[in-house]
């Protein structure tokens, strides 16, 4: 976990879903890259953040994106944000015995059905071997958990609109990153709406 | 005829044949043409291509590969087997320098090829590769041109010049015939051209040149350095056709002057010149006719 | 043909004849030359693709079968938009099928598997040739290994890859393929091509292409108005901004709309409009962000 | 201990390696060559556990050689990274995992771009404009931070690459020599970082300062 | 300086406490040396401070994370010396602090730069700036850089093995001009003309050492403290926040600012970015003509 370091935020909003995560890749202590995205899309309204082990950052995401793949070409359609939960812990559990060092968050929205006319946005969670929570406010994993979370503590608040959300979920990864040794050297947020994704890369603490 | 001896691969006739294994062999009669010629310094592989069709992509007709740096290969029979047959070789090829360092010899690599062949007509439920194959290369260190054939049957030989595909008993007829021991590249190049031709008739457009010139260097003639020799070929057995004209005038003045009547032409290989468009221009008229097919029946 | 006659143990399928032919590919093809047409066309812009659809039945319901206004689609929407002629095999492939479906519907299933594991492995998109490579060396393997008989089905595959560009290949049950720039399988086939080697010209434009590949559709299917419900279309482009490959299977009402310009016909006048908002615009913006993830 | 650099530019790529090679505080061989051509545009300098090594090194050139004679074309660097990543992650979960550090550079002929990919034993990947692995990460990853620009072109890329080697041999206890490469559209090739203008040398030296391309293209000319 | 000496007995493994609270405030023995210090009552005090503790290595599991993680470098040139240190103090991987006070103005002429255990290093540099005092007091002269080195260097050697964890520079002007001295827990000491200690040390070697000359200016030499700590905050995970810089002249060392590292470094980027664009205008216009 602390290998690599990294963290990853989502969070709810009004209609809209946040997910966010900064950009450093290091080797303990050294800083090797500051374009490491640890946030993936599924589609434009289900994205995934995988803080944790790098090496098992590409080696899950190839292995997801191959599964959601040959989802969508036998079912037709794309798949859910709770699907995509299930499919992504059932992948983690396949490794229970020897686990990928993640903590994934998922955040999506479901497109209405005539069955569910008014879903709910969705985050998920969970941890290495799949065990998922799926909180109604936000989900933070990474080196900056702690921090994260206080943060999101402070600041989150029920029904934002997506701006509004923009500036909550970009203040709480800043200002929780600041305060970790091993995640910072840039982030980037996606804000999920029905209609479009909003995706920004933020100016952050450099050192 | 419904006996199920000549159905069942890996049976006997009573007299002692392995059908499917002949059968394959015609397969690889139905292929267009390929020849290998050693000389003393190179080895050189020429292919009968058929032409592409006017909206074909030329890129995609292969029928002459590299199996590594130092081994090429050409074939004649059925083309999605000889791809195969090529894939696997290749790995074989890989696999080889993997374990131990050092790249595979000709023979060792055509070996490997028979072996595969051989597989084939011993396993139970599968049929023998529709192919023979012509493997030429140089061993690593070492100066010697080498040329292999191998047949669907698993046999491998060396050869010091060889064809197989469409007419390949004319080309070696051929072949045999005028095969000098020493040949320079030049002369090499142009042997094969000749032999070729024979079973080629439309000339320098429907033949492919590939030389080896020692370990790992291999190159294709180009279109018009095939078209000079072609035409040196041709000025060449005009000539020669000249001298016999005139020899068989002399001769024929001779006679009437001598006023004698039983001495042939001693060319009994200009009979065989004109005989061999027969023979081929049958096999030619399938092999058009499956070209014209689009694919056809994938046969090269 | 004593090999028909015999007895069919599984290790006999196929073999060769006396004169080395395998009977058993030759009757698959001849298998083909009944199936709907599939013909191609490719410009420097991009490839056209037509497929004659045979309509079994009037009471058949297309409206949520493959083919009803539930297909076509641009980019990631044309994995579900393929109809019973044309599939989305991998983000840069569209292949065109004549022959047996099921078998068809097979070869589909293994080549969108060989692409995503080609994606997985190498983290980009498969190439064209090895795409049609892979189809193929198995075609071969169902010649050659008893308990087997060849796949009924022809293909005509266009897509894209950084290395060759726009490319347009055909295979047949032989497991042979070859490369084109304007092709045609299934019935009809030979009088198709004769028509292409007349008309086609190096320098096409995209337009050119989908035009000369529903004009000769139009004559070789025998039918003065061509219309949605005979006729399946698709292009490979490339995205106007990314320049990554474009795949898109036209919906019923962009196809009619095509053919009446080009006077081809272009049936179901009333039904225009309806299907033409979600024409697939939705795919232009993020349309493959999807399948890259 | 060992020390590798690999940096890009407007249209080339340079690799670095050292050239020791022993065991414990032994150095039984300093000129042995870290960097390995994979292709006809693609090298990778490797370091980590001896035996490892030069295993997997072999491995990976087998493999990228056989996919290029199979498909007529070299493998591009993102899809060569992409698999070698892979072998690292699937072996790092294996019975025996490779134990090897390397850096992956490479010329892509279709959009004549340069790439670098540093990838460590785990199967990490970077996508960096530079990087160091071992002793280099720490000693010369902020001399690179400094004097790196965007587009830097060939001389300036030999330059600051000159500044680590020296940087490395000014804080290091062990004395390194460097093996050195560049990539470029015409192919790989020599360069001698001991020279006064490398790039004039390699120049001059035209075809002799070509690495031998282990992996000649093979069907020029032959098909079509 | 015997009388240091002296006073400077090696701890004793099990110390009374009634005899403790026999003295005053503070844990100075009557003659001003620094009384045994509390060592954890067991075998081998050692191993049992690195069980707990990562004090002695970086052990990830030790449940008690000292404050480490630094950069700080100081180099002589003609100008007198350039001492610039980070901000960060982390334990684990929070980061407990961004403005922690990396350089101890022992005296006026004096500067000492802490990495490793912060308390290690800020109770024994003020420790030092009190014998400083003491030996001008008793000499009527300053002390000379070398022999405050060399007391703290002696101090630490008696506790070695015990886990302490300093790297420090010494760094003043006396008779002899500007004189440098690191000094760590080893007991090291070592004079010379550049030095970096600190997890983010060789981050900054790599910028000072390619920017090092002795005849620099000191606008240039500030400069190159200044873009060595920026250099290293970037790249080290444990260092960073800002940068404080000093320079030590002959009349006595004087501060000369605080950095925010991260304003800098965007400065940098910017500038290099700028610097590209020219050169790249300057090649393109060069061909031009050509």
């Amino acid at each position: 976990m602390e290998y690599n370091g990294g963290s990853v935020v989502a969070m709810i909003g009004k209609d809209c879903v946040a997910i966010a995560s900064d950009l450093r890749l290091g080797q303990q202590s050294v800083g090797v890259a500051m374009n490491f995205e640890k946030v993936f899309p599924v589609n434009d309204k289900l994205y995934y953040g995988l803080p944790g082990l790098a090496t098992d950052v590409y080696t899950l995401r190839e292995q997801l994106r191959f599964r959601v793949n040959m989802y969508r070409m036998k079912e037709e359609r794309e798949i859910t944000p709770k699907t995509f939960t299930h499919l992504l812990s059932s992948t983690l559990y396949e490794k229970r015995f020897g686990p990928y060092f993640l903590e994934p968050v998922v955040a999506g929205l479901t497109t209405p059905t005539e069955l569910e006319p008014k879903p709910k946005p969705f985050i998920s969670t969970m941890d290495t071997i799949g065990c998922i929570t799926t909180p109604k406010d936000f989900a933070v994993a990474g080196t900056a958990q702690d921090k994260l979370y206080g943060m999101a503590e402070g600041l989150w608040e029920p029904d934002l609109e997506p701006e509004d959300l923009f500036e909550t979920i970009s203040q709480t990864l800043l200002n929780a990153v600041d305060r970790d040794a091993l995640s910072g050297w840039g982030a980037i947020v996606h804000v999920i709406t029905h209609d479009k994704v909003i995706t920004r890369q933020l100016r952050s603490r450099m050192d | 005829m419904s006996r199920s001896y000549d159905r069942a691969l890996t049976v006997f006739s009573p007299d002692g044949h392995l059908f499917q294994v002949e059968y394959a062999l015609e397969a690889v009669k139905r292929g267009t043409c390929a020849v290998g010629v050693r000389g003393n310094s190179v080895v050189v592989l020429g292919v009968e291509k058929k032409s592409a069709l006017q909206l074909q992509d030329p890129r995609t007709v292969r029928k002459v590969a590299m199996l590594d740096d130092h081994v090429c290969i050409a074939f004649a029979g059925l083309t999605a087997d000889g791809r195969i047959l090529i894939d696997k070789a290749r790995v074989e090829c890989q696999s080889h320098r993997l374990t131990v360092e050092d790249p595979v010899s000709i023979e060792y690599i055509t070996k490997h090829i028979a072996g595969i062949q051989q597989k084939y007509t011993q396993s139970g439920g599968v049929r023998p590769f529709g192919i023979s194959t012509l493997i030429v290369g140089f061993d690593p260190n070492d100066k010697i041109p080498r040329l292999y054939m191998t047949e669907p049957s698993g046999i491998y030989s060396a050869w010091k010049a060889c064809a197989v595909g469409r007419s390949s008993k004319t080309v070696r007829e051929f072949l045999e015939k005028n095969y000098p021991e020493d040949l320079s590249r030049d002369d090499t190049i142009k042997l094969t051209i000749k032999s070729l031709l024979e079973v080629v008739q439309t000339g320098a457009k429907n033949i492919e040149i590939s030389v080896m010139e020692r370990y790992g260097v291999v190159t294709a003639l180009e279109q018009s350095e095939i078209e000079k020799i072609v035409a040196q070929i041709e000025s060449e057995k005009e000539a020669d056709a000249e001298k016999k004209r005139q020899r068989v005038a002399q001769t024929q003045a001779g006679q009437a002057s001598m006023a004698m009547g039983s001495a042939l032409p001693p060319s009994a290989a200009a009979g065989n010149e004109t005989e061999t468009p027969a023979s081929g221009g049958e096999a030619a008229g399938t092999a058009a006719g499956t070209a014209g097919d689009a694919t056809g029946s994938g046969i090269q | 043909m004593a090999y028909q006659k015999a007895r069919r143990y599984d290790s006999r399928t196929t073999i060769f004849s006396p004169e080395g032919r395998l009977y058993q590919v030759e009757y698959a093809m001849e298998a083909i030359s009944h199936a709907g047409t599939v013909l191609a066309v490719m410009s420097k812009e991009g490839i056209a693709m037509a497929a004659e659809k045979k309509v079994t039945g009037k009471l058949l319901d297309l409206s949520l079968a493959p083919g009803g206004e539930g297909m076509g689609g641009v980019g990631t929407e044309a994995w579900g938009g393929g109809g019973e002629k044309i599939f989305l095999l991998n983000n840069n492939i569209l292949a065109g099928l004549a022959g047996i479906t099921s078998d068809a519907n097979s070869l589909v299933n293994f080549a969108r598997n060989s692409a995503q594991r080609h994606l997985f492995t190498y983290d980009e998109d498969i190439p064209v040739e090895m795409l049609v490579q892979r189809l193929c060396d198995m075609k071969q393997g169902y010649t050659q290994f008893g308990g087997l008989r060849p796949f009924g089905v022809a293909l005509l595959y266009m897509g894209w890859d950084p290395l060759h560009g726009f490319q347009l290949y055909q295979s047949d049950p032989s497991g042979n393929y070859s490369g084109w720039k304007a092709t045609c399988i299934g019935s009809n086939h030979s009088a198709a091509t004769s028509l292409l080697k007349q008309d086609y010209k190096d320098d096409l434009s995209l337009e050119d292409a989908r035009q000369l590949c529903l004009k000769v559709m139009s004559k070789t299917m025998d039918s003065t108005k061509l219309g949605s419900e005979k006729l399946e279309f698709a292009t490979m482009t490339l995205h106007p901004t990314t320049r990554q490959p474009l795949a898109k299977i036209y919906r019923p009402s962009e196809l009619d709309e095509l053919l009446r310009k080009y006077e081809l016909g272009g049936t179901k006048d009333d039904q225009i409009g309806a299907g033409e908002g979600s024409g697939g615009g939705g795919g232009q913006e993020g349309g493959n962000i999807s399948l890259s993830t | 201990m060992e020390c590798s650099f690999g940096l890009t530019g407007k249209d080339f790529v340079l690799l670095a390696a050292d050239t020791s090679a022993g065991r414990s505080i032994i150095q039984m061989k300093d000129d042995e060559n870290k960097i390995k051509a994979l292709g006809p545009h693609i090298a990778m300098a490797y370091g980590g556990e001896a035996g490892d090594t030069n295993n997997f090194a072999d491995f990976v050139d087998r493999n990228l050689r056989l996919y290029q004679i199979r498909n007529h074309t070299p493998l591009l660097p993102a899809a060569a990274s992409a698999w070698i990543r892979r072998s690292l992650a699937e072996s790092l979960r294996s019975r025996h995992p490779y134990s090897v550090n390397l850096m992956l550079a490479g010329f892509d002929i279709t959009d004549s771009t340069s790439h670098l990919y540093w990838i460590d034993y785990l199967g990490t990947k970077a996508i960096v404009p530079y990087a160091a692995h071992g002793l280099g990460q720490y000693l010369a990853l902020s001399t690179m931070d400094k004097w790196w620009t965007e587009g830097v072109d060939k001389r300036e890329g030999i330059e600051i690459l000159k500044k680590c080697v020296d940087e490395v041999g000014k804080r290091s206890t062990l004395k390194f020599k460097f093996n050195c490469i560049l990539i470029d559209a015409s192919g790989i090739h020599h360069i001698n970082l001991d020279s006064s203008d490398p790039i004039a040398e390699m120049e001059q030296a035209g075809k002799a300062a070509e690495v031998i391309n282990p992996n000649p293209p093979l069907d020029v000319g032959i098909t079509a | 300086m015997n009388a240091v000496l002296q006073s400077l007995q090696p701890p004793a493994r099990h110390t009374n406490e009634d005899e403790e609270d026999a003295w005053g405030y503070g844990n100075l023995d009557q003659r001003g040396g620094v009384r045994g210090m509390m060592v954890p009552r067991v075998p081998d005090p050692a191993a049992f401070l690195n069980l707990h503790t990562d004090s002695i290595s970086s052990n990830p599991a030790a449940k008690i994370k000292l404050a480490h993680g630094t950069t700080t470098l100081a180099f002589r040139f003609k100008g007198g010396i350039i001492v610039a240190v980070d901000s960060r103090a982390t334990a684990g991987s929070y980061i407990a602090s961004g403005t922690v006070k990396k350089v101890i103005e022992i005296n006026p002429y004096l500067l000492g730069t802490m990495a490793g255990g912060a308390a290690d290093c800020q109770y024994w540099e003020t420790y030092l700036g009190m014998q400083c005092r003491l030996h001008e007091l008793r000499n009527k002269e300053r002390i000379s850089v070398a022999a405050a080195s060399k007391i703290l260097s002696n101090i630490v050697y008696q506790y070695k093995g015990m886990g302490l964890s300093m790297g420090t520079m010494i760094c003043g002007w006396d008779k002899t001009g500007p004189a440098l001295f690191y000094v760590d827990s080893d007991g090291s000491r070592l004079k010379g003309d550049l030095f970096s200690v600190g997890s983010g040390s060789t981050f900054a070697y790599g910028v000072l050492d390619q920017g090092y000359s002795y005849d620099l200016s000191d606008e240039e030499a500030q400069e190159l403290g200044r873009r060595s700590i920026i250099a290293a905050g970037h790249r080290d995970a444990f260092s960073g926040n800002t940068c404080n810089l000093f320079h030590v002249r002959e009349n006595g060392w004087e501060f000369i600012a605080n950095y925010d590292v991260n304003e800098l470094w965007y400065e940098y980027e910017a500038k290099k970015k700028a610097g590209a664009s020219q050169a790249q205008a300057q090649k393109d216009e060069g061909m031009a003509v050509e």
